[in-house]
C-alpha cells in the first residue's frame, strides 16, 4: 500500500520536517509574544549562525558537540519510516522499533550535551533528562506496542492498512494519550522541559551558544515534529480520509497534532520528575498494559 | 561475507573483552569487559543462524538470550556495587579481596 | 539566498545575518535596582524581546540598578562569558531605561562594532588548556565566583573538575573530619593509602582547581560533593542574593546565604500589590509556567501605573489558584504553596496579610532540598535582599 | 557493498572496543563501548536480522546511559582530567587475551564450517516470534522470570530503605516518609 520513494525522498525528508518544525516554532513564538513574532525562529537562527561558539574550561568537546549532532540526526532518522500519504522513505520491516530506537538516542544525546560542557547546570539538566527518560519510556513503548498489536505487525505500512475501517485512536485512547504525552517528554518540551528549564539557567542549554545551540535546539524541534508525525500513521489512520489526497491528509493531521502539542504545553507549570515518576510507574504503566491486553483480546477474538 | 569473517570479528571482540575483564580493577570496568564478551556471542550466534541453520530459530533465540544476559548482568552488577560501596566504600575488586570464599 | 562568492560576499552574509539577530537580554539585577529591573522588563516586553536564561544565550547584558565595588566583579564575570555579538548597558533607575535600551538593537547590529567585540569576548587569558586540546576560556552561567578557587568559575562551572575524583581516605582525618560521618567505621581504608592508590588530596587538577570532598548522602552512599554558588546573576533570582551550596548530585547538603552589593541607603520597594505580583511572577516562572508569569508581570506594570483592573487581577489569581498542576507541583516544597496563596490573597484584597518573608530561615529551608525545590523555595520566600544580613 | 560495510563496521567495533580500556574518561569509555555495540549491531543487520539488530542498538543506548551515571557516581576521574591507569596484571591479561584470540582465530580459519543451502525465512522476525510463542516458549518464560527476579533482587540489594522506613514500624503511616514526596500523594 505504501510506496517507497526514490533516493531523493531521503533528501526531501529533512526539508519537509524542517518546514513543520519552523512552523511549529513560529506558532509557539506567536503564543508567547504575540503576532509580531512569526519570524522569530528564523531570526533566532540567523542570530545563532553569527554568534560565537562558547568554550568552557576542560569541556569534553567531542562528547559535547557530538551529543548535539546526534540529537539532530536522530530527529531526522526517526522520520525515515513515517509515511506522507502513500510515500515513505523506508518501509522497514521493523519500523516501529526503528522509530523507538531513534528516540532513545535522545537519552544519550541530551546527557552528553549536559555532561560535556563541564558545567553544574548542564549536568543537572542531563541527569534530569535521564530520570525523565526512565519515567516516560516504558509507557511509551507499551503505547507503540499496542498500535503494533492492533495491526499484528511492526511495519508502519501494515499499521496504516489495519486502520482502514477504524482509526486506532478510537479503540486505543489510553495508548494515544500516553503516546502524545511521551512525545512531549522525549523532546523535553514543555511541560516536560525540566532538563532545559529556567530554574537551572537553561540546564543542558546553559553553556551552548552559536552553531552548537542551533544544532541542539533544531534537533529538539525535529524530534518533536517526528513524534507528532508518527502519531498519524500509528493512531490517526495515516493518509486516509475523504476527498483530499493522502499526502494532504497526512500534512493536515500532523499539523493538527503538532499544533495541539505546542498549545497544550503552555497550559501549566513544568512537570518535575520526582513527582511524575510515581505516576508513570504506578498509573501509566498499568494503564497502558491494560490497554494492550484489551487490544490483544480484541485481535484474537 | 562468510561465516569465517563473522567468527573472526566475534573472536576479536571476545579477546578484547577478556583483556578488559582480567586487567581492570574497577568493578564497573570489568563489567564493560564482560559486556564485550557477550557482544561476541551475539555476533557468533547471528552468524551461525544466517550461514548454518537459517531455517531454524535457535540462533536468534541465542541472541535474545545474550541480550537478556547483558541486561541482567548489568543490573546485578550495579546493585552489588552499590551495596558494597554503601557498606565498605570500595568499588575495586582488589579491595574486596577478603570476600574470597 | 545570498551567494557566498568570496570574502566580500561572506562579509555581506555575516552582516545580513547579524542585522536579523533578535535581541536577547540577560538582566543582572542589582540590590536596590528593583525599579530599574521592572522598567527594563517592561521595555523588553513592549519590544517583543525574549529574556535569556544564561550568558551563553544572551547578547545584551542589562545591569539594572546601582553597582557597588562588591558586586561588580560578578557582573564583569558574567559579561566576559557572553559570546559576541554583544552589548552591555547600564540602567540606573526606572527613568532611564527607555533611553539606555532604545539604542541596543542598532549597537547589536553594527558589524564593525561587533567585529571588535568578537576580539574581546570569550578571550579570557590565563586559563590553562585542557587535556582535550581546547583553547579554553572563560566560563560561567551567571552565578557567583567560586569561593575557594583562584580561577574564576561561576554557576558551578567548574563542575567536573571538582567532581574529579574521590579524595584520599587517609587525608580525610586531617581535613578536620567535616562531613564524613560514617567514615570511621571503615577504618580499614587507611591501609590503602589512597582510594585508588593515588594520593589525590594534594594534587591539583589542570586548571588549578582542587578536588571535591566527599560526604555521606541521603541514600547512605559516600559520594562527591560540589561547592556551587548560586547567584547573584540568575534569572528570577532575588537581587544580590548568593547562596553558597554544597551539592551532592542535585541535593543541597549545606547552604550559606549571603547578600552582596546591598547599599543600606537604597530603599526601592514596590507598592504592596505590585511587589506581590512581582514575587508571584518569579515563582511561576521558576515553576515553569511562563504564560501565567508573563501575565503577572503585565498586571504588575499596570498596578504601578495605577491602571489596575480588579477583574483582570481576580481572573488571573483565580486561574493560578485553581491550577491543579501547579498545586500538585508545589505541594510539600518548603511551604511554597501556602506562601503563594497568601500572596494571591494580598493581591486580590490589596492589603498585607502575608507579612514580610523571614529571609533568615532561608538557609534552613534549603538544606536537604533538591536543586529544583531549592529554586522554588527561594522564589517563594523572595526575600527583600536589602534587609538580609549575613546568615550562616 | 555489504562486504565493505561489514569490514568497516567490524574494524570500527574492535577499535572502539579497545578504546574502552584506553581512554581516561569514564564518559568516553562508556560511549566507546556504546559505539562498539552499535557497529556490531550493524553487522547483525547485514545478516537480515532487522529486529535483533535494532533491538541491540535500542537496548544498548539505554543501558550505556544508565551505566554512565553509575560509572561517574562510583569512579574516580570521571572527566578524565588526569591521565591514569587502573589496571592490575596488565601484561598477563594482555598475553591471555592475545593467546585466546590466536587460538580462536586459528580454529575459525582451520575448522571446515558447515554451510547451508536451506531456505532463509521471508521474515526472520516472524520466525523468532513464532518460536518464542511456540516451540521455544520455555525460553521465553524463563527469561521473563529471570528479568522479574532481577528487578526485585537488584532493588532489594541496592536500596537501604525498606517499607518499615517508609511506613513506620507497624506499617501504619498513611503517607510514606520519603526524602522527596512522590506525585500520587498516598
Amino acid at each position: 500500500m505504501l510506496e517507497v520513494t526514490p533516493w531523493w525522498g531521503a533528501l526531501l525528508l529533512p526539508v519537509v520536517l524542517a518546514l513543520f518544525a519552523i512552523a511549529a516554532a513560529s506558532f509557539d513564538s506567536v503564543l508567547a509574544t504575540g503576532r509580531g513574532a512569526v519570524a522569530e525562529p528564523l531570526r533566532a537562527t540567523a542570530g545563532l549562525l553569527v554568534q560565537q561558539r562558547r568554550r568552557t574550561l576542560a569541556a569534553d568537546s567531542l562528547l559535547w558537540r557530538g551529543g548535539a549532532v546526534a540529537l539532530l540526526v536522530a530527529g531526522i532518522m526517526a522520520a525515515l519510516v513515517i509515511p506522507l500519504g502513500s510515500w515513505v522513505v523506508s518501509d522497514f520491516s521493523v519500523g516501529v522499533v526503528w522509530f523507538n530506537t531513534m528516540e532513545v538516542v535522545a537519552w544519550a544525546a541530551v546527557w552528553l550535551v549536559g555532561w560535556g560542557a563541564n558545567s553544574a547546570f548542564g549536568l543537572i539538566g542531563g541527569y534530569r533528562f535521564i530520570a525523565q527518560g526512565l519515567a516516560y519510556e516504558l509507557p511509551h513503548m507499551f503505547a507503540l506496542i499496542t498500535a503494533a498489536l492492533g495491526a499484528g505487525s511492526l511495519r508502519v505500512a501494515d499499521i496504516v492498512a489495519a486502520q482502514h475501517d477504524l482509526w486506532f485512536v478510537v479503540w486505543m485512547p489510553v495508548a494515544f494519550a500516553v503516546y502524545l504525552m511521551s512525545v512531549l517528554g522525549m523532546a523535553f518540551f514543555r511541560p516536560f522541559d525540566h532538563a532545559v528549564s529556567g530554574d537551572a539557567a537553561g540546564g543542558v542549554l546553559a553553556e551552548l551558544s552559536g552553531v552548537d545551540r542551533l544544532v541542539f535546539v533544531a534537533g529538539r524541534w525535529l524530534l518533536l515534529t517526528s513524534g507528532a508525525a508518527m502519531a498519524v500513521p500509528l493512531f490517526l489512520g495515516g493518509g486516509q480520509g475523504p476527498l483530499l489526497p493522502g499526502w494532504l491528509w497526512s500534512v493536515l493531521k500532523t499539523a493538527a497534532v503538532l499544533g495541539f502539542l505546542v498549545w497544550v504545553s503552555r497550559r501549566g507549570p513544568t512537570v518535575r520528575m520526582e513527582r511524575f515518576h510515581e505516576i508513570a510507574w504506578i498509573v501509566l504503566i498499568p494503564a497502558t498494559l491494560v490497554q494492550a491486553l484489551v487490544v490483544s483480546i480484541v485481535v484474537i477474538w | 561475507m562468510s561465516l569465517q569473517e563473522f567468527l573472526l570479528l566475534a573472536s576479536a571482540l571476545f579477546s578484547v573483552g577478556l583483556y578488559g575483564a582480567l586487567s581492570q580493577q574497577s568493578i564497573v570496568m570489568i563489567m564493560m569487559g564482560l559486556e564485550l564478551m557477550i557482544n561476541a556471542v551475539i555476533v557468533g550466534a547471528s552468524a551461525f543462524w544466517y550461514f548454518v541453520s537459517p531455517d531454524r530459530p535457535d540462533g536468534q533465540v541465542v541472541v535474545l538470550l545474550a541480550v537478556t544476559a547483558m541486561a541482567v548482568e548489568m543490573a546485578v552488577g550495579f546493585a552489588v556495587t552499590t551495596a558494597i560501596f554503601r557498606s565498605r566504600d570500595v568499588d575495586m575488586t582488589d579491595m574486596a579481596a577478603d570476600l574470597k570464599g | 539566498m545570498v551567494r557566498v562568492a568570496g570574502r566580500g560576499a561572506a562579509v555581506d552574509l555575516t552582516s545580513w545575518l547579524l542585522r536579523r539577530t533578535p535581541v536577547r537580554p540577560l538582566i543582572a539585577a542589582m540590590p536596590g535596582g528593583t525599579w530599574a529591573r521592572v522598567a527594563v522588563e517592561q521595555f523588553v516586553r513592549q519590544n517583543g524581546w525574549r529574556l535569556a536564561l544564561s550568558p551563553a544565550e544572551a547578547n545584551v547584558l542589562v545591569v539594572a540598578g546601582p553597582t557597588t565595588a562588591e558586586i561588580s566583579p560578578y557582573v564583569d564575570q558574567v559579561w566576559s562569558s557572553i559570546p559576541a555579538p554583544r552589548v552591555r548597558v547600564h540602567v540606573m533607575d526606572g527613568t532611564d531605561a527607555e533611553r539606555a535600551l532604545s539604542s541596543v538593537a542598532s549597537t547589536l547590529h553594527d558589524v564593525e562594532l561587533q567585529r571588535g567585540e568578537a576580539q574581546l569576548a570569550l578571550r579570557k587569558e590565563g586559563l590553562p588548556q585542557s587535556r582535550h586540546d581546547q583553547h579554553s576560556s572563560a566560563h560561567s552561567c551567571g552565578a557567583a565566583m567560586h569561593d575557594d578557587h583562584a580561577s574564576e568559575m561561576s554557576c558551578g562551572g567548574a563542575m567536573a573538575d571538582e567532581h574529579g575524583g574521590h579524595e584520599d581516605h587517609g587525608e580525610h582525618e586531617e581535613h578536620g573530619g567535616h562531613q564524613h560521618g560514617g567514615r570511621e567505621e571503615h577504618g580499614g581504608s587507611h591501609q590503602h593509602g589512597g582510594h585508588h592508590g593515588h594520593d589525590m588530596s594534594s594534587m591539583e587538577l589542570p586548571g588549578g582547581l582542587s578536588m571535591a570532598d566527599r560526604g555521606a548522602d541521603r541514600d547512605g552512599l559516600t559520594l562527591d560533593q560540589l561547592h556551587v554558588p548560586l547567584g547573584p546573576v540568575l534569572p528570577d533570582w532575588p537581587e544580590g542574593l548568593v547562596v553558597h551550596t554544597v551539592l551532592q548530585g542535585d541535593v543541597i547538603q549545606q547552604a550559606h546565604v549571603e547578600v552582596i552589593g546591598a547599599s543600606p541607603a537604597a530603599h526601592d520597594r514596590l507598592p504592596l500589590v505590585a511587589r506581590r505580583l512581582d514575587s508571584a511572577a518569579r515563582l511561576l516562572s521558576v515553576a515553569g509556567w511562563a504564560d501565567a508569569a508573563a501575565q503577572a508581570r503585565v498586571l504588575r506594570d499596570e498596578a504601578l501605573t495605577e491602571r489596575s483592573n480588579a477583574n483582570d487581577l481576580n481572573r488571573w489569581a483565580r486561574r493560578v489558584r485553581r491550577s491543579r498542576l501547579l498545586r500538585w507541583s508545589l505541594r510539600g516544597i518548603g511551604g511554597a504553596l501556602p506562601r503563594l496563596h497568601h500572596w494571591l490573597d494580598d493581591i486580590v484584597a490589596g492589603r498585607d496579610t502575608a507579612g514580610e518573608p523571614a529571609a533568615h530561615e532561608l538557609a534552613a529551608l534549603l538544606t536537604g532540598a533538591e536543586f529544583a525545590a531549592a529554586r522554588l523555595i527561594v522564589a517563594s520566600v523572595d526575600p527583600a535582599t536589602h534587609e538580609v544580613t549575613h546568615h550562616a | 557493498m555489504a562486504q565493505v560495510l561489514f569490514w568497516l563496521c567490524a574494524i570500527a567495533a574492535v577499535v572502539t572496543g579497545i578504546a574502552v580500556f584506553r581512554v581516561d574518561s569514564m564518559a568516553r569509555a562508556t560511549f566507546a563501548l556504546l559505539a562498539s555495540f552499535i557497529f556490531t549491531a550493524v553487522t547483525v543487520l547485514l545478516l537480515d536480522l532487522a529486529y535483533l539488530g535494532v533491538l541491540v542498538i535500542l537496548m544498548m543506548i539505554m543501558e550505556m546511559v544508565i551505566m554512565a551515571v553509575f560509572m561517574i557516581m562510583f569512579m574516580m576521574n570521571p572527566a578524565g582530567l588526569m591521565p591514569m591507569t587502573m589496571v592490575h596484571n596488565q601484561k598477563g591479561s594482555l598475553a591471555i587475551a592475545v593467546g585466546t584470540f590466536v587460538v580462536l582465530a586459528t580454529g575459525v580459519l582451520l575448522v571446515p564450517w558447515p554451510g547451508s543451502d536451506r531456505a532463509r525465512p521471508d521474515d526472520p522476525t516472524m520466525q523468532l516470534g513464532e518460536a518464542l510463542m511456540g516451540s521455544k516458549m520455555l525460553v521465553m518464560i524463563v527469561l521473563g522470570l529471570a528479568l522479574f527476579a532481577t528487578m526485585v533482587a537488584t532493588v532489594v540489594l541496592a536500596t537501604h530503605r525498606g517499607r518499615y522506613d517508609r511506613y513506620g514500624d507497624r506499617l501504619d503511616r498513611k503517607r510514606p516518609d520519603d526524602p522527596v514526596p512522590g506525585g500520587i500523594g498516598r
